[in-house]
């Protein structure tokens, strides 16, 4: 094997310079878009994050967790509920309180008046709660349809918890944060909104970088042969447990991170977030852009709910038949979504359709054998 | 203002098309798909009623200049949050005048910070909790002691003293029962029992067991339940027995003509509801209105109190649009108080608290699914802090007064 | 004498009261080389199954260098230094045979230590010997799910050798192997004896004949007999339950 | 001893909605591994055809068949939902098995669709619609036939789809704007369907008092489980459909044809969840999202069951509807009036419907601790759990 | 005629080319053994017969009809049966039950057929102690045991099998040499037969090497020189 490459250098430079461009086309769009644009577009760009977690989680390790909807709420409400505490006068309560008779704070609120604690809080409680969660149920061996259906009923406990308990955290109507004030500045203004995207996009690319480098040695491999074969995978000697427990853990973290950045650009942060079809959504759109590819998991993210928002402005009634069509025609047809149908030659095959030739066909594995060369 | 930049005042060059000297954006922001598509469709669509006939009229004068109303349509999807962020494309992709919007108390409260932050207006057409009065919105549904007070009182003088709540699991019930709890220990009334259903959910034997327990011989339920639980509620309450004939009185709060045709009224034979119009309410505005409607959608259609607060509440923005001479939100804000219109309920008019006067009216269901009016109490002024709830006990809101805290500050 | 490296106690495993294991007891020395026989269904891959902690017996002991086994989950078992090949081959088949190696020869380390230690450039080496020597070489980029049957086996073969456990335990490894192949396997299992410890269960009696090693014979659970391959071959109960006559031929 | 009897009434009664509602799925998910999304959907096209039939009986020349319309939708039912599931099989997952996660995610966009589908279906829509399939499918054959041997077939194919539905969608449009054809058939409003007198009432015996629709679920659902257990305990279907289900291309080499058993299990499925919708209709809405409200109750059914295990199904539907039942109308205070304070107000606070259903959610997340495949696990050595 | 009869065949995985123009036939009554190193696409060859991949080119005869549209269910219906490489046995389904299922290729399938004809215990005891247990339960070689069993309870008028005595011990590889040889030889059915096990090989009336994924050599099996199995079969 050649280790040492002298061509390295550039090879990276061609390798990253998507990325770069992506980058950069992300930082000029804040002066050419308008505000209300620019906000959609960050909003989207903070899916991304929930989304590459999935596509840790689901393309590389095969857990298709239907409950994400959980720790992005969570996430989202962390930061909604410091937002609620900012600029209060001291023994003032969140107004909603008030409605419902509640006259001093619950104890779990206190916390979040610290900043530090909340940064903490966005993403350390829900990967707390997925590592319980996963741990519980991985610990079980509690694996494939089981496992989506088990997320999926998590989800719609903490769904009725969060939507019946008013007094404790404003039940359905949510959490608002644009009119709150951070650093001074109201959080809906569009200064403060321009500052956010900047943000997502920044955290967003960071949290590429640490799927890419999750997934890129062993330890990827490991999640992919877990995902093969767990048992086997058992007496190599690997506690799959503890795999599992880690990634789930992650894409807990990523997905409240990718809450909160969402409720700050979204202005609310309500139990809607853990609707059941919102949670499916997500793996849609890994689904579309293609799982176990990352970057699929940005652009599926991205496109889908730009369709969404462009489709139900104009034609809100079509908006449920083209998404139903879009899960069929990928399941179906792209099963391995965009991205992966690009990679594995999609754009050949159609050519070769149209009656360009496709490369002559050899048969690798018995020609590039030199044993077999008699 | 940008606002004003969306009159395309053309200063009389040329004509726009039918006669318009230009035309004004207003956002229609409801949800047209998802659970919620069921009741919203109507007021919007009432709302469209109201705008063709204004434009049909010659639109909004301004100034001498005829302004034709374009409506701007949203869907808010049966989601919060999509409220809140078709709010801010309306506000500045669109940059309509005003938005027409919502139904759920929950999209409103998702809206309500959208509306203050950009500082323009909303108009909200249903019936609410109150415990809210916002510069940036104007209501025109009923405040509780515009629906659910009265319906109390007249409960307890001629029903029953024994109450058991019954509510989904939102904003709105669970407002609503606080307020009413707070009524029946003011007024001698007693609360037997409560539950919340989960919206949506329509598994409701648990709850008749619990009604059956807590009222063996019969008493008052009052319904705060919303969407699709309400017909399991009332086909399985039939099936169990609580029924009026059995000595039930159950008064609903979100039981129109139009979920009467959905849940069936062989059900709802016999139980009240509290609104502030009904379609069978006997003077010419109404029928005309109702008349209109069906002309406009179709015979089988009928009208409700949540309609016919869309519809009025689009006359009066064109009304203070009018007297304002801008369709500035600000200037229509200022205008709005005190201008009137001939709704099909009666003559209604916007007071300083940004809420309006209204007719209260109990009625009863008939086979028909039409219902009976059994009492008329009469105009009544909207109070947005409710007066029996100790915390909001003596607040009041008026957004005449030039105060920093004129929504809500000790009367 | 040293404790034996495995021992199995009174081992009894029973599905459903059909015994598979039936008061077992077998020993192994530290590298000693061993080949198990019995018929179908006799319990030998009951027994690895035991041993390696996928199945719980009803009673008796499992004893590793002394220490008892029964209970521990699977991959604590697989640290301790025993390694399986199973009797259908089981390869992680959407990743590269040189892949499959690579996480192999990792010995089931930590998530934490897989991410930051990279592989030592022994162990990469190694990998290659190993992919050499199965004669997988020039498919170390294909995914082993494309590979037939036999190149399966030698991957699985391969990837428990990577793996360099104590004790090595080779549920059928020639089946559907071409017969130089075998002789191949053969040897190689010859030549890791010694350092390691090694139990092969076949069916394949040349295979057998040539590991050189003592025999055990398991039949309905329990050994039958024992010794070394020619005494276990004239044995008449042998030839009775497993070997057949060829000689019955019509 | 009689709140004993009424929380068995009430358990069973909720138990046996589950039970029905669930029984198809378990047939679909729990035998061909299949993850039916749109299940629920199907019980929808069920309780519209309720609701169809209803009509059509109340006025007009079969009016004296009114009363008893609802058991003349039982067959319907099973009919229209059935091939519906058909269709669905024929199109969609027939590519999908053993990809069971697959499968969830295209009967989610399945179940979409169908849900606004009866939202928008008016006679344009429906015409447009027929008009597109009809030229999907036979327009090829108007074309010359060595096109279709072609390397770019697919792509031709494509466009022919595309073309159809282009010019479906345009005759939809066009004939949109004529009120009768644009009228929606149901629209996104829910409809009223009334369950005939004699079911409306209730009975008492002894002191429990029994809705006459409940016990009406009740004898359906076992109806409905018999013949189920008929069909996959003494029919040949049984062997087949389980043989499929574990190897597929095994099965096919016997000589199974895999398609028409996976075709018929899946008619069965979907039929059975047009029952349950019919069942429905005698207890809550008829709306398009009346499919939405059951498929997550249906699937910790099946999961909690055991998978593939009938028996498991209904015990684990009972099980979840006494709890629920127990919990949701707070019955243990009364039992128990003297329990300590705290533990008192635990179970008060739990006591509402919404809360009862976080804590038996929570309940089976913690059986399934002890229980990781259900009350029935599968068994055996080929078993991964 | 040929019983079966492969002309000119070619199959692919994706884009790899696995058989090569590969021409095969056997006669009736024939037993035909083909042989080759791991890899090479014997088992490719037996799929492709049953239907389970599909050809890109040439054609496969059954009784002189052409197979390349028929399902494998057809197939298995009109006379071929397979016991494939890894058993495939019905793990969660009884070893009745997966006995019953070799009865679906007669005509009529398991709707008219549920009688277990009793010869195949003789020539597998085990099975018969069995019957209610699952068959995934079974030990390997008794899995392929009820495999082989399985086939042959179709009646079929071609036996495919791939290594079927793979994992099996030797007094049963033994019987099932013998049964195969009689079966042949009482029924007249055809077989066609990979194998590694030499000894078995002799027992086939003629055979074919494959290497690299074509046909290189064929002839009686008497002819099976020590040239060619070092050539074909060793590295
Ligand atoms: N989970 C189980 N349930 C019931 N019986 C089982 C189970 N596992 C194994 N058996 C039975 O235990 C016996 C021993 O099986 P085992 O697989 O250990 O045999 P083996 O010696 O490996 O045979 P072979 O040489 O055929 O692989 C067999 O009769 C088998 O049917
Ligand atoms: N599913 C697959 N995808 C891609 N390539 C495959 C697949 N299955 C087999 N192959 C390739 O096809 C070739 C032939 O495989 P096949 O299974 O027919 O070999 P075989 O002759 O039966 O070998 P063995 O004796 O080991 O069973 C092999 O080189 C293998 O790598
Ligand atoms: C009761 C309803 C008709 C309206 C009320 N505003 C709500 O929150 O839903
Ligand atoms: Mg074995
Ligand atoms: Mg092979």
């Amino acid at each position: 094997m050649n280790l040492v490459n002298t061509s390295m250098p550039r090879k990276l430079i061609f390798r990253y310079l998507p990325f770069l461009v992506f980058v950069c086309i992300a930082l000029i769009l804040p002066l050419l878009l308008p505000p209300f644009r620019l906000n959609l577009l960050g909003r989207f760009l903070s899916l991304g994050i929930v989304a590459l977690g999935i596509d840790l989680i689901w393309g590389y390790t095969g857990l298709l967790s239907l409950g994400q909807g959980i720790f992005f709420a969570l996430g989202g409400y962390a930061l909604g509920m410091h937002l609620q505490l900012q600029n209060l006068a001291p023994g003032e309560l969140p107004e909603f309180f008030g409605l419902y008779g509640v006259k001093t704070m619950p104890a779990f609120w206190q916390p979040f008046n610290s900043g530090i604690f909340t940064f903490f809080a966005i993403w350390i409680i829900p990967a707390l709660v997925a590592g319980i969660l996963g741990f519980l149920v991985f610990r079980n061996r509690i694996k494939g349809v089981y496992f989506s259906i088990l997320t999926q009923a998590a989800l719609l406990v903490f769904y009725n918890f969060f939507n019946g308990q008013q007094r404790l955290i404003n039940g359905t109507n949510g959490l608002k944060t644009d009119t709150a004030r951070f650093l001074g500045e109201l959080v809906g203004s569009d200064g403060m909104q321009r500052n956010l995207y900047l943000l997502t996009v920044l955290v967003l690319f960071l949290a590429w970088l640490l799927c890419k480098w999750l997934i890129r040695g062993r330890f990827g491999d490991a999640l992919i042969a877990l995902r093969d074969d767990e048992q086997r995978l058992r007496f190599t000697g690997y506690n799959p447990t503890a795999y599992k427990t880690l990634v789930f853990v992650i894409a807990g973290a990523l997905a409240g991170i990718s809450g909160a950045l969402y409720t700050v650009q979204s202005g609310i942060v309500s139990p809607q977030f853990m609707a059941v079809p919102f949670s499916i959504e997500m793996v849609i759109w890994v689904a579309v852009g293609g799982r176990g590819t990352l970057v699929g998991a940005i652009l599926g993210a991205l496109l889908i709910n730009f369709a969404k928002s462009l489709i139900s402005e104009q034609l809100p009634e079509t908006w449920l038949f083209i998404q139903g069509a879009l899960f069929l025609l990928v399941v179906t047809a792209l099963p391995d979504g965009l991205v992966g149908w690009w990679r594995n030659g999609g754009p050949n095959h159609l050519l070769a359709m149209l009656g360009r030739a496709p490369k002559a066909a050899t048969y690798p594995s018995l020609d590039l054998d030199p044993e077999l060369k008699s | 203002m940008i606002t004003s930049l969306s009159v395309v005042s053309c200063s009389g060059e040329k004509k726009a098309e039918g006669g318009f000297d230009g035309e004004v954006k207003v956002g229609i922001l409801h949800s047209r798909s998802g659970t919620m598509a069921i009741s919203e469709n109507t007021v919007a669509e009432a709302e469209l009623m109201a705008i063709d006939e204004i434009n049909a009229k010659g639109g909004v004068v301004i100034d001498g200049k005829k302004l034709k109303i374009v409506p701007v349509e949203e869907d808010g999807a049966s989601d919060w949050p999509t409220f809140a962020e078709k709010s801010k494309k309306l506000i500045d992709q669109d940059k309509v005048a005003v938005v027409f919007g919502g139904w759920t108390s929950a999209s409103r409260k998702a809206m309500l910070p959208v509306y203050e932050a950009k500082d323009h207006f909303l108009f909200y057409p249903i019936q609410y909790e109150g415990q809210e009065c916002s510069k940036n919105i104007f209501y025109s549904g009923a405040t509780p002691n515009q629906q659910a007070e009265p319906a109390v009182d007249w409960l307890l003088k001629n029903k029953g003293k024994d109450f058991f709540l019954v509510g989904s699991d939102y904003v709105y019930p669970r407002t609503a029962n606080t307020i009413m709890k707070e009524q029946l220990k003011a007024k001698g009334g007693k609360l037997v029992g409560e539950d919340y259903l989960p919206l949506g959910n329509t598994e409701v034997a648990p709850i008749i067991a619990k009604i059956k327990q807590a009222l063996p011989k019969g008493g008052v339920i009052v319904n705060t339940l919303n969407g699709d639980s309400n017909v399991a509620f009332f086909k399985q309450m039939k099936a169990a027995g609580i029924t009026p004939a059995n000595g039930y009185s159950i008064m609903s709060f979100s039981i129109a003509e139009e979920e009467i045709a959905a849940i069936g009224p062989e059900y709802l034979e016999g139980t009240f509801a509290a609104w502030n119009y009904f379609q069978s309410l006997d003077t010419p505005a109404s029928k005309k209105f109702t008349a209109d409607f069906k002309a406009k959608y179709g015979d089988k259609r009928v009208t409700n109190d949540p309609a016919e607060a869309a519809y009025m509440m689009v006359y009066l923005w064109a009304a203070a649009a009018e007297k304002a001479k801008s369709v500035d939100d600000n200037k229509v804000r200022e205008a709005l108080v005190g201008v009137s219109f001939n709704a099909p309920e009666g003559k209604v008019t916007v007071q300083p608290n940004h809420h309006v006067e209204k007719l209260v009216l109990i009625g009863e269901v008939q086979k028909d699914g039409m219902f009976k009016i059994l009492e008329n109490q009469g105009f009544k002024k909207p109070v947005a802090w409710n007066q029996y709830v100790p915390e909001t006990k003596g607040f009041t809101c008026d957004w005449t007064q030039k105060r920093p805290d004129a929504g809500k500050y000790k009367m | 004498m040293m404790t034996p490296i495995l021992e199995l106690q009174a081992v009894t495993v029973s599905f459903d009261g059909f015994l598979a294991l039936n008061q077992l007891d077998l020993k192994l020395e530290a590298g000693e080389l061993r080949a198990v026989i019995g018929p179908n269904g006799a319990g030998k891959t009951t027994f690895l199954d035991v041993i390696t902690g996928k199945v719980r017996p009803s009673s008796g002991q499992v004893l590793f260098k002394g220490k008892p086994l029964i209970g521990k989950p699977e991959h604590h078992i697989a640290r301790l230094g025993i390694g399986r090949k199973f009797q259908t081959p089981r390869v992680f088949e959407k990743l590269t045979c040189r892949r499959n190696l690579e996480l192999a020869v990792a010995k089931g380390s930590s998530p934490v230590k897989l991410l930051l230690k990279p592989l030592t450039i022994e162990l990469r080496e190694r990998v290659q010997q190993l992919l050499l020597l199965v004669g997988l070489g020039a498919h170390d980029q294909q995914l082993a799910g494309g590979l037939s049957h036999g190149q399966k086996q030698w991957l699985e073969i391969a990837m428990l050798v990577a793996q360099d456990p104590e004790l090595l335990l080779v549920d059928e490894p020639v089946a559907g192997l071409s017969d130089e192949e075998t002789i191949h396997t053969a040897a190689l299992l010859k030549e890791l004896s010694g350092s390691h410890t090694v139990l092969v269960i076949e069916h394949d009696m040349d295979f057998i004949r040539d590991l050189q090693a003592p025999v055990t014979v398991l039949h309905e659970g329990h050994v039958l007999c024992e010794g070394p391959m020619d005494q276990v071959q004239a044995d008449p109960r042998v030839i009775d339950v497993y070997l057949g006559r060829e000689e019955d031929q019509p | 001893m009689n709140l004993f009897l009424d929380t068995l009434f009430n358990g069973l009664a909720i138990g046996s909605v589950l039970v029905l509602a669930a029984l198809g799925l378990a047939v679909v998910f729990g035998l061909m591994g299949v993850i039916n999304m749109a299940h629920g959907e199907l019980m929808m096209l069920g309780a519209y055809t309720t609701f169809v039939v209803q009509n059509l009986l109340k006025t007009g020349p079969l009016e004296g068949l009114f009363p008893i319309y609802i058991l003349i939708s039982i067959p319907l039912a099973f009919l229209v939902s059935g091939l519906a599931g058909l269709l669905l099989e024929a199109t969609v997952i027939r590519r999908l098995y053993g990809r069971p996660l697959e499968t969830l995610l295209a009967t989610w966009g399945v179940s979409l669709i169908l849900q606004q589908f009866v939202r928008s279906v008016s006679t344009a829509f429906a015409l447009g619609l027929l008009l597109s399939v009809a030229l999907g499918l036979f327009v090829h054959r108007f074309l010359p036939s060595h096109w279709w041997q072609q390397r770019w077939a697919p792509l031709l194919n494509f466009v022919n789809w595309l073309l159809a539905s282009a010019i479906g969608i345009g005759l939809a449009a066009s004939l949109g704007s004529v009120r009768v054809l644009d009228q929606a058939w149901f629209s996104a409003r829910n409809i009223d369907v009334t369950a005939p007198q004699w079911l409306r009432g209730s009975i008492d015996i002894g002191s429990v008092n029994m809705p006459v629709a409940r016990l009406f679920i009740i004898g359906l659902t076992i109806i409905a489980l018999v013949s189920v257990n008929w069909f996959l305990q003494k029919s040949v279907w049984g062997i087949r459909i389980r043989a499929v289900t574990q190897n597929r291309s095994m099965s096919n080499c016997l000589g199974i044809p895999t398609e028409t058993v996976d075709a018929l299990t899946f008619l069965v499925g979907s039929g059975l969840a047009g029952v349950a919708g019919v069942a429905v209709t005698l207890l809550g809405s008829v709306g398009p999202n009346l499919g939405g409200n059951y498929i997550v109750d249906c699937f910790m059914v099946v999961v909690l069951g055991g998978v593939g295990k009938l028996l498991g199904t209904v015990l684990a539907a009972l099980g979840i509807g006494v709890l629920s039942y127990v919990l949701g109308s707070g019955s243990l205070l009364l039992v128990w009036p003297t329990m300590p304070a705290a533990l008192n107000e635990l179970i008060t606070f739990f006591a509402t419907t919404s809360m009862a259903k976080v804590l038996v959610f929570a309940l089976i997340v913690v059986f399934l601790q002890f229980r990781p495949a259900g009350l029935f696990p599968p068994r055996g050595r080929m078993v991964e759990v | 005629m040929p019983v079966l009869d492969i002309h000119a065949l070619n199959v692919y995985y994706g884009e790899s080319h696995i058989l090569r123009n590969v021409d095969l036939s056997v006669q009736p009554g024939q037993m035909v053994c083909l042989i080759g190193r791991n890899g090479v696409g014997k088992t490719t060859l037996l799929k492709t017969i049953i239907g389970l991949l599909q050809q890109r080119s040439g054609s496969v005869r059954f009784e002189a009809k052409e197979l390349e549209d028929l399902a494998p269910h057809q197939r298995a219906r009109s006379g071929i049966a397979y016991v494939p490489q890894g058993r495939e046995i019905i793990p969660q389904l009884s070893v009745k039950e997966n006995l019953l299922l070799g009865l679906e290729a007669l005509p009529g399938g398991l709707r008219r057929h549920r009688h277990i004809d009793p010869q195949v215990f003789e020539l597998f005891p085990v099975l018969e102690g069995f019957l209610q247990r699952r068959g995934g339960d079974l030990s390997g070689g008794q899995q392929q045991q009820l495999a082989i069993a399985r086939a042959l309870l179709g009646k079929p008028k071609l036996l495919l099998l791939d290594e079927p005595t793979e994992g099996i011990q030797p007094s049963v590889v033994l019987d099932i040499e013998r049964a195969v040889k009689r079966i042949v030889a009482t029924t007249g059915i055809s077989v066609l037969l990979v194998e590694q096990h030499l000894h078995f090989v002799r027992q086939a009336d003629w055979y074919y090497a494959m290497q690299k994924g074509g046909m290189v050599a064929s002839g009686p099996t008497a002819e099976l020189s020590k040239d060619v199995v070092d050539r074909f079969l060793s590295v």
